[in-house]
């Protein structure tokens, strides 16, 4: 297939047709700048759609493949330019496509400086993050892997708020110190086994070798998720960035760990996984009801979702290392999940911030009264977000705490039930935080005078949101279309994790 | 698979959520525009809808012979051998309590329109309610244990939303969103415990549909001597090669009775919190903020059943676990007495009976926990019908009082004072405020304000409220269990089940149930009997009592219907005929109990005796004062009205740990410690005292230091060689030429 | 014939004439004339050298056209550098209003 | 006066000293130099700029002599008349004639230029005699390659197949060379700037 026409291509660099055009508009014109930005993000996720038509959801295989070599250096320097997806990057693909049109929207009328800037950051950082998703060659994931830190990293730092450098240099220096034991694991892997391409690693890397490899990836990846305790450069940032960039952290760049996890550390090194599940669970569960705890007393409402995600995260990890159907099936959907909920909230956060200049959930209360349809959806997007039945929470979290029981049983991952029982009090304090939440911003009476004829939500606000709560219902009613989608790569991957496993004991 | 006149008729079974989902869509859509009261009509329409699709189901089944169906309308969750459809089950059991729900919710729904008239937010009121009989009839319609959590925890939300109604009203302008709050996170305690016990489930039988469930413990119910096999395809991490190994059966491992009594427990948990049960119990009371229409739907008919309903659903797990039983019997009673003391302690009309409620669920969980699932069944029925109406007319006279009292401040303005304002709330609120500013879930805290549920300050409505004082009557007596009404019947049959376990089997602990229960039962007639005499006999003790007037008719209709029916209810399953027993009997297993004489006397003498101790204290000397008698007790009293201080206890040894837990973690561990400490300080401090020992001693005093005396010998010899840089374009010129015509000779000449 | 050397010596003389040019004016356009005499000075090398390799006889010796190619791309950059030139002495001429080279004297060291 | 011309010119051609060409030659050459020099000494630069003219047009016609004619139309037209009018339209536009200020803070570099300059021809005579070949001078072309060597038609064939990659790189060169002569020339103070802009708001 050509290289530069295959849909995978165009769908990963198709924002840079956008970052061309933006450098040849006058920065002055602002609104023209945002029109395009939106524009080629909007492109990009229609063309990861047409990527969605061309995908055979029944192949467990990894699909829409290009490869070309790339660098060849000596004879075991094999670095491919190898793109590929299955249903679990697709999903993740296809969320990132989704969210940064969404993202880009939102700004509209939040960043009035230097907005030229701003967008081709954001687009760029789409070329990124898509990038992360399609690369099946180790070198080319993880070029875009540390390349996705940049433009991140200025959009906080020059977009943020008061503290933004701080923030900005935090995330970058905690990703940066997990990527480099990533990358010894990457090139000594490359190396020994004579190609960079995931599919030709797979299932050739020796027991022996798995468990240091395992423990250099996760590294990288537990930063990113964050894995508890490695969190504490995430409500920094969440908290500092432009809302738009919290949504896209949120949503895409924390699940890039969870997917590292998924792809590589579950996928290349099946006996390692198995030998650290109980490890890794207990991190999960820890970080599922400390994040929660914390999360309650928080007084900015930005911190407390941030401190959400951590929990929410917890479960994604809890359900990855179940290492059964049911458990990952529900944590690649809780990602899915997260990055809707979370993100809208984040939106919401960030435009109510903009009308108050405030986070404070002191500053609040009675907003109902005040501003009905945004009280409204900011209601669904809570209940979403702690697990409401109907809504997408649910289905993933239902799904990977199922898992993580059936992973307790006798022999399997986990080999006790109490993680999955102390993970489902996870879902009891998730309630407490975000109904305390929701009751301190919008119930009671108006006291603030500040509050008072706040205005409702604009139709722009409107169309960031409509979409984020349809996919809310969506996956909430008919999770069905998701599974299918990811349901054989899932299995073949839970199959090979079990014949190691077998081959293990 | 059944014949087809009947097929047609239970197929349109999702049609009873589809009524309900389209009537809050159109008032999503334009509820605000049709407004009062026409939002609230087409809310009721959608609900009769369901009604009417309810009973058809009742036809259709007994027209293809009670057969049960089940009607697939869409796959939703299908993970390698998890399979979780959209289903629904048509049986006797499930479409009882559609019946039910769909039933008293129209009667409610229709009630609400008056009873809600003039509230700003009246289409969203019916919103809700519309979305309380959706999520309710998934619970009850659903062929699986997942839709059950679905509806379970929708009607949850539900209940959130209605409790918290007026979010703006209550103590300290909160109090209602906490009591929502508070309800929404207890039940989530106990949706805890139902999800476990679903994982459980599906982890040992593989599956959640109530069908293959059921057939696995039926068909392993015997095996109790063996560990259990996981259903095969179950459990697949574990090997083959590691089953073969371990070949199922006589080695260690859970038994199928271990299992079950597991599941039950876990189901228990869940059951506990829906169906407000010790340990549980603590939100329902104040889940009374919400507006009586919700208390009465939703906090009396039905949606505190669903424990119940699950228990009896759930019958072939619990009768293979003795153990569980025992415990849900116990828990039903002592549940049923503890709320029957506390009831007897409260003023407020709507508390009592909130906690009337609690105590009347004991005595269904009661009835599930001694395997009488069919007087459980029965008492949830006719219970539905005397509380729902109960509450209905509790809400009368609540209406009729503040009307009194509104009459009264508008004299009081037109004298010049304006004493009601602190009532107040911004704007266009204001009307709501003072008309239901009433529904206060702790009145004491704001003893100033009238309280119009306050029963002190009553009396004498028997002449104001004729119809609602009739129609309370009728609820009293039937819930005090008189003799033929419908509470009589379905009490009775709980009690002298509970007789048959502890006399004629000897068993302790149907003893102990049966103790609680009589003791319970006495309590509650005399509650009863003390709230009708204060709140409608003697004469009136405040002006707005004085002025009160009746309801309009479309609040008195359901009340005279909801009446009749708590009249002749007890004809559903009367001893010897078990029409409702021969009915449920398709579904589940159940064995109908002879009338028994002893128990229905002594019940019955129990109930006299009560309510004439009642009439001693109250009605002989009916109360002038704002004193009760009942307050000569002394320290038993306050403690009743104290509740037992359970809130109280619950707030010291879970709350307030919590919050402190919680704020040490987040401030003293995760900010200061985590974060201030040990990355600021600790990580990034340490390198940038490093990188300052690197850049200032290292750097810039050795390293720098060289480079600086190199750099100033530069720029000594710069400044010798800057002169030649004239900045004269010409003078580079003739350097060029000089060095062009060096290079030149050189090569030119040297040869 | 004329040999070519003397050719030659006239375009060396030429050049020569051309740098002393540079050297010893201050007008910066007679500067740029200088430079522009260099320039046709090497081009008349560059035409006398092709005919001197082109035989009289036989096929054209496209070594010798060569020369003549080049000319015309020293013309070619010649108008180019003119054109960009003569810009930089207007421009110049703007600021110090001036074209004397020797006004231009802020590389002084 | 021109018969004592004639009649010298005669004896020297027939001394066989001097053949007629190397006259026209000769005579040529004093013009061209003489024209330089004028232009190198001329202090009105109109008349510098006139004098170049003239050298070109001299130069022309020996490139004429040597079989070039493509190249000698291109140096009248190209040379002579565009870059000279070029020329001379800027010193018109400037008004820059003379110098204002006569004295020059170089002085001292005259003689040493004109040294300097004095070796490099030195030099580059030397060199060339010390070499030989000097007096090596072609033959007359034959007349069918007289006809082609340096037409413009073999000029043409030239650029378009063995220099068609320089001759495009010249294109671009032109092109850059506009763009930047109109950049150059641009009237700054006319171009908005985000300041003005901002300062606006």
């Amino acid at each position: 297939m050509n290289v530069l026409f295959s849909t995978l291509t165009l769908v990963t660099f198709f924002p840079l047709v956008g970052v061309a055009l933006l450098l040849f508009t006058p920065k002055e014109q602002k609104d023209t700048i945002r029109w395009i930005a939106v524009g080629a993000s909007l492109t990009t996720f229609l063309i990861s759609l047409v990527m969605l038509a061309q995908f055979n959801p029944a192949d467990p295989n990894m699909q829409l493949v290009v490869r070309s070599p790339w660098i060849r250096i000596g004879s075991n320097w094999n670095i491919d330019f190898y793109f590929g997806i299955d249903g679990a990057s697709l999903l993740l693909i296809l969320l990132t496509t989704f969210l940064t049109p969404i993202a880009i929207f939102s700004s509209w009328t939040a960043i009035e400086e230097r907005v030229k800037e701003y967008m081709i950051f954001f687009l760029l950082l789409e070329v990124g993050m898509v990038g992360v998703f399609v690369s099946l060659d180790l070198f080319l994931f993880y070029i875009f892997w540390e390349f996705s830190l940049v433009p991140m990293y200025l959009l906080v730092g020059i977009w943020g708020g008061q503290n933004r450098m701080y923030a900005a240099i935090k995330f970058f220096l905690y990703t940066m110190a997990g990527s480099i034991l990533m990358l010894l694991a990457i090139l000594w892997l490359g190396i020994n086994v004579g190609t960079f391409a995931y599919t030709d690693i797979l299932g050739k890397v020796p027991a022996a070798a798995q468990g240091l490899l395992f423990l250099a990836f996760a590294a990288a990846f537990a930063i990113k998720v964050p894995v508890w305790p490695l969190h504490s450069w995430l409500p920094d940032a969440h908290v500092e960035a432009p809302t738009a960039g919290s949504v896209i952290l949120a949503g895409v760049l924390l699940k890039l760990g969870t997917y590292g996890f998924l792809r590589f550390n579950l996928g290349l090194f099946p006996e390692a996984a198995k030998q650290y599940a109980p490890t890794i669970a207990v991190l999960a569960v820890i970080g599922i009801v400390y994040g929660a705890i914390v999360s309650y007393p928080q007084k900015d409402v930005k911190k407390l979702v941030a401190y959400s995600s951590v929990s929410h995260l917890g479960f994604v990890m809890l359900g990855l290392f179940a290492l059964n159907s049911q458990g990952i099936q529900g944590a690649i959907l809780q990602m899915i999940n997260h990055g809707l909920s979370t993100g809208a909230l984040f939106l919401l956060v960030g435009m109510i911030y903009e009308r108050r200049h405030t986070r404070e959930l002191a500053q609040f209360g009675g907003l109902w009264t005040v501003m009905p349809l945004y009280g409204t959806l900011t209601l669904i997007v809570t209940l979403s977000s702690m697990g409401l039945p109907g809504l997408n929470g649910f289905v993933g979290e239902f799904a990977i705490l199922l898992g993580a029981w059936g992973a307790g049983q006798p022999g399997a991952a986990y080999g006790s039930y109490a993680y999955a029982a102390v993970a489902s009090l996870g879902v009891i304090l998730a309630a407490v935080y975000m109904l305390w939440m929701f009751q301190k911003m919008f119930l009671g009476k108006v006291e603030n005078p500040h509050n008072n004829g706040l205005a409702d939500l604009n139709w722009r606000e409107v169309v960031v949101l409509v979409p984020l709560i349809i996919m809310i219902f969506w996956i909430g009613l008919y999770p069905a279309p998701f599974f299918d989608l990811m349901s054989p790569s899932v299995t073949q991957l839970v199959a090979a994790i079990q014949s190691a496993a077998v081959a293990l004991r | 698979m059944h014949e087809t006149s009947s097929f047609s008729l239970q197929a349109l079974v999702p049609l009873i959520i589809f009524f309900p989902v389209a009537g809050l869509l159109i008032n999503v859509v334009a509820g605000k525009k049709i407004g009062d009261p026409w939002a609230g009509i087409i809310a009721s329409l959608a609900s009769g809808s369901s009604f009417v699709i309810a009973a058809l189901q009742f036809v259709g089944l007994t027209q293809n012979g009670f057969h049960p169906a089940t009607i697939h309308v869409a796959d939703w969750i299908v993970i390698g051998e998890l399979n979780i459809p959209w289903a629904f089950q048509v049986d006797t059991l499930s479409v009882t309590m559609m019946l039910l729900v769909t039933g008293v919710g129209t009667l409610i729904h229709i009630y609400a329109i008056g009873y809600m008239k003039g509230d700003p937010r009246f289409h969203r009121f019916f919103i809700y309610l519309n979305l309380f009989i959706a999520s309710m009839l998934i619970l009850v319609g659903g062929n699986n244990y997942l839709m059950l959590f679905v509806g379970w925890e929708g009607v949850g939300l539900c209940s959130y939303l209605l409790i918290g109604f007026w979010y703006d009203k209550g103590a300290g302008g909160v109090g209602n969103a906490r009591a929502g709050r508070k309800a929404f996170v207890v039940n989530r305690v106990g949706d805890f415990g139902f999800a476990l016990a679903m994982f459980l489930i599906f982890w040992t039988t593989g599956s959640l549909t109530f069908d293959k469930v059921f057939a696995y413990f039926e068909e392993h119910g015997g095996e109790t001597q063996h560990a259990v096999a996981p259903e095969a395809g179950i459990g697949k991490l574990l090997s083959p090669a590691q089953q073969d190994e371990e070949p199922h059966g006589e080695s260690a491992g859970p038994t199928i009775v271990t299992i079950a009594t597991a599941i039950t427990l876990l189901l228990l948990v869940g059951a506990t919190g829906k169906s407000a049960q010790i340990p549980l119990f603590v939100w329902l009371p104040d889940a009374m903020a919400g507006p009586t229409p919700v208390s009465a739907l939703i906090h009396a008919a039905t949606m505190v059943t669903a424990g119940i309903y699950m228990i009896v659903r759930s019958n072939v797990i619990f009768n293979l676990a003795p153990a569980s039983q025992m415990t849900v019997a116990i828990i039903g009673a002592s549940t049923a007495f503890l709320a029957g003391t506390i009831a007897v302690a409260q003023f407020d009309i709507k508390r009592v009976l909130a906690y009337s409620t609690i105590s009347q669920l004991g005595f269904m969980i009661a009835a599930a926990g001694m395997g009488a699932y069919v007087a459980a069944m029965f008492h949830l029925l006719t219970h539905a019908f005397f509380k729902a109406l109960l509450f209905l007319s509790s809400g009368s006279v609540i209406h009729g009082m503040e009307h009194g009292h509104h009459a009264l401040a508008h004299d009081a303005e037109a004298h010049g004072g304006g004493g009601h304002d602190d009532h107040g709330g911004n704007g266009h609120n204001a009307h709501a405020d003072e008309s239901h500013g009433s529904a206060h879930a702790t009145a004491h805290e704001e003893e100033h304000t009238f309280d119009p549920q306050d029963m002190r300050n009553m009396g004498g409505l028997r002449a104001r409220m004729p119809t609602t004082f009739w129609v309370y009557f009728i609820g009293a007596v039937a819930l005090a269990g008189v003799f033929p009404l419908a509470g009589f019947w379905s009490k009775d049959e709980i009690l002298a089940d509970a007789w048959k376990i502890g006399v004629t089997d000897g068993e302790w602990h149907g003893l102990v149930v049966y103790g609680l229960l009589t003791v319970a039962a006495f309590f509650t007639a005399f509650y009863m009997g003390r709230q009708v005499l204060m709140v409608f006999f003697g004469g009136e003790r405040t002006e707005a009592a004085k002025h009160a007037h009746e309801s309009p008719a479309v609040m008195t209709v359901p009340l005279i219907i909801l009446a009749v029916l708590s009249v002749i209810g007890g004809a559903m399953n009367l001893p010897g005929l078990h029409w409702l027993g021969q009915w449920i009997e398709h579904t589940i297993e159940a064995h109908p109990l002879d009338f028994n004489f002893v128990v229905a006397g002594l019940s019955t003498v129990i109930a006299l005796v009560a309510i004439g101790l009642s009439y001693l204290v109250y009605g002989q000397r009916p109360m002038t004062t704002m004193l009760d008698p009942l307050e000569r007790l002394g320290r038993a009293f306050t403690f009743l009205n104290g509740k037992w201080y359970v809130d109280e206890l619950y707030h010291a040894i879970i709350i307030q740990p919590f919050e402190d837990i919680g704020r040490f973690l987040a401030y003293a561990v995760d900010w200061e410690l985590w974060h201030d400490i040990f990355h600021d300080n600790i990580i990034a401090g340490g390198f940038r005292w490093i990188a300052n020992f690197t850049a200032w001693s290292v750097d810039k005093g050795v390293v720098d230091s060289f480079f600086d005396g190199l750099a100033s010998l530069v720029r000594d010899w710069a400044d010798i060689f800057r002169r030649f840089q004239t900045g004269y374009v010409r003078n580079y010129a003739l350097a060029v030429l000089f060095g062009a015509v060096v290079v030149l000779g050189v090569f030119l000449l040297a040869r | 014939m004329v040999p070519t050397s003397y050719y030659i010596i006239l375009s060396v003389v030429l050049f020569t004439i051309g740098v002393a040019g540079v050297l010893v004016r201050r007008n910066a356009i007679i500067i740029f004339m200088s430079v522009e005499l260099m320039l046709n000075s090497a081009n008349l090398a560059f035409v006398a050298f092709a005919r001197s390799f082109q035989p009289a006889s036989g096929a054209i010796n496209s070594a010798a056209m060569a020369g003549q190619t080049f000319v015309f791309f020293v013309m070619a950059v010649a108008a180019a550098e003119v054109a960009v030139g003569l810009a930089l002495i207007v421009a110049i001429f703007r600021t110090k209003h001036s074209i004397d080279v020797d006004e231009v004297h802020q590389l002084k060291g | 006066m021109s018969k004592v011309i004639l009649s010298s010119l005669q004896l020297v051609i027939a001394s066989g000293f001097m053949t007629l060409e190397l006259i026209i030659f000769l005579a040529l050459a004093v013009i061209a130099v003489a024209a330089a020099i004028a232009m190198l000494a001329s202090s009105n630069a109109i008349y510098s700029a006139l004098f170049l003219v003239l050298n070109f047009a001299v130069v022309s016609v020996f490139y004429l002599i040597l079989n070039a004619p493509f190249i000698a139309m291109v140096q009248v037209t190209v040379y002579a008349g565009a870059i000279m009018v070029l020329f001379i339209f800027v010193i018109m536009l400037l008004g820059a004639e003379r110098l204002r200020r006569p004295d020059s803070r170089l002085a001292w570099q005259q003689p040493l230029a004109i040294g300097l300059g004095l070796a490099l021809l030195g030099v580059a005579v030397f060199g060339l005699l010390s070499r030989g070949g000097v007096a090596a001078s072609p033959q007359p072309l034959n007349p069918e390659v007289a006809l082609t060597f340096g037409s413009p038609r073999e000029i043409g064939r030239q650029l378009f197949t063995g220099y068609l990659f320089p001759f495009e790189v010249t294109s671009i060169l032109l092109l850059v060379a506009m763009v930047g002569a109109i950049v150059l020339t641009k009237d700054e103070k006319k171009r908005p700037t985000l300041k003005s802009q901002t300062s606006k708001k």
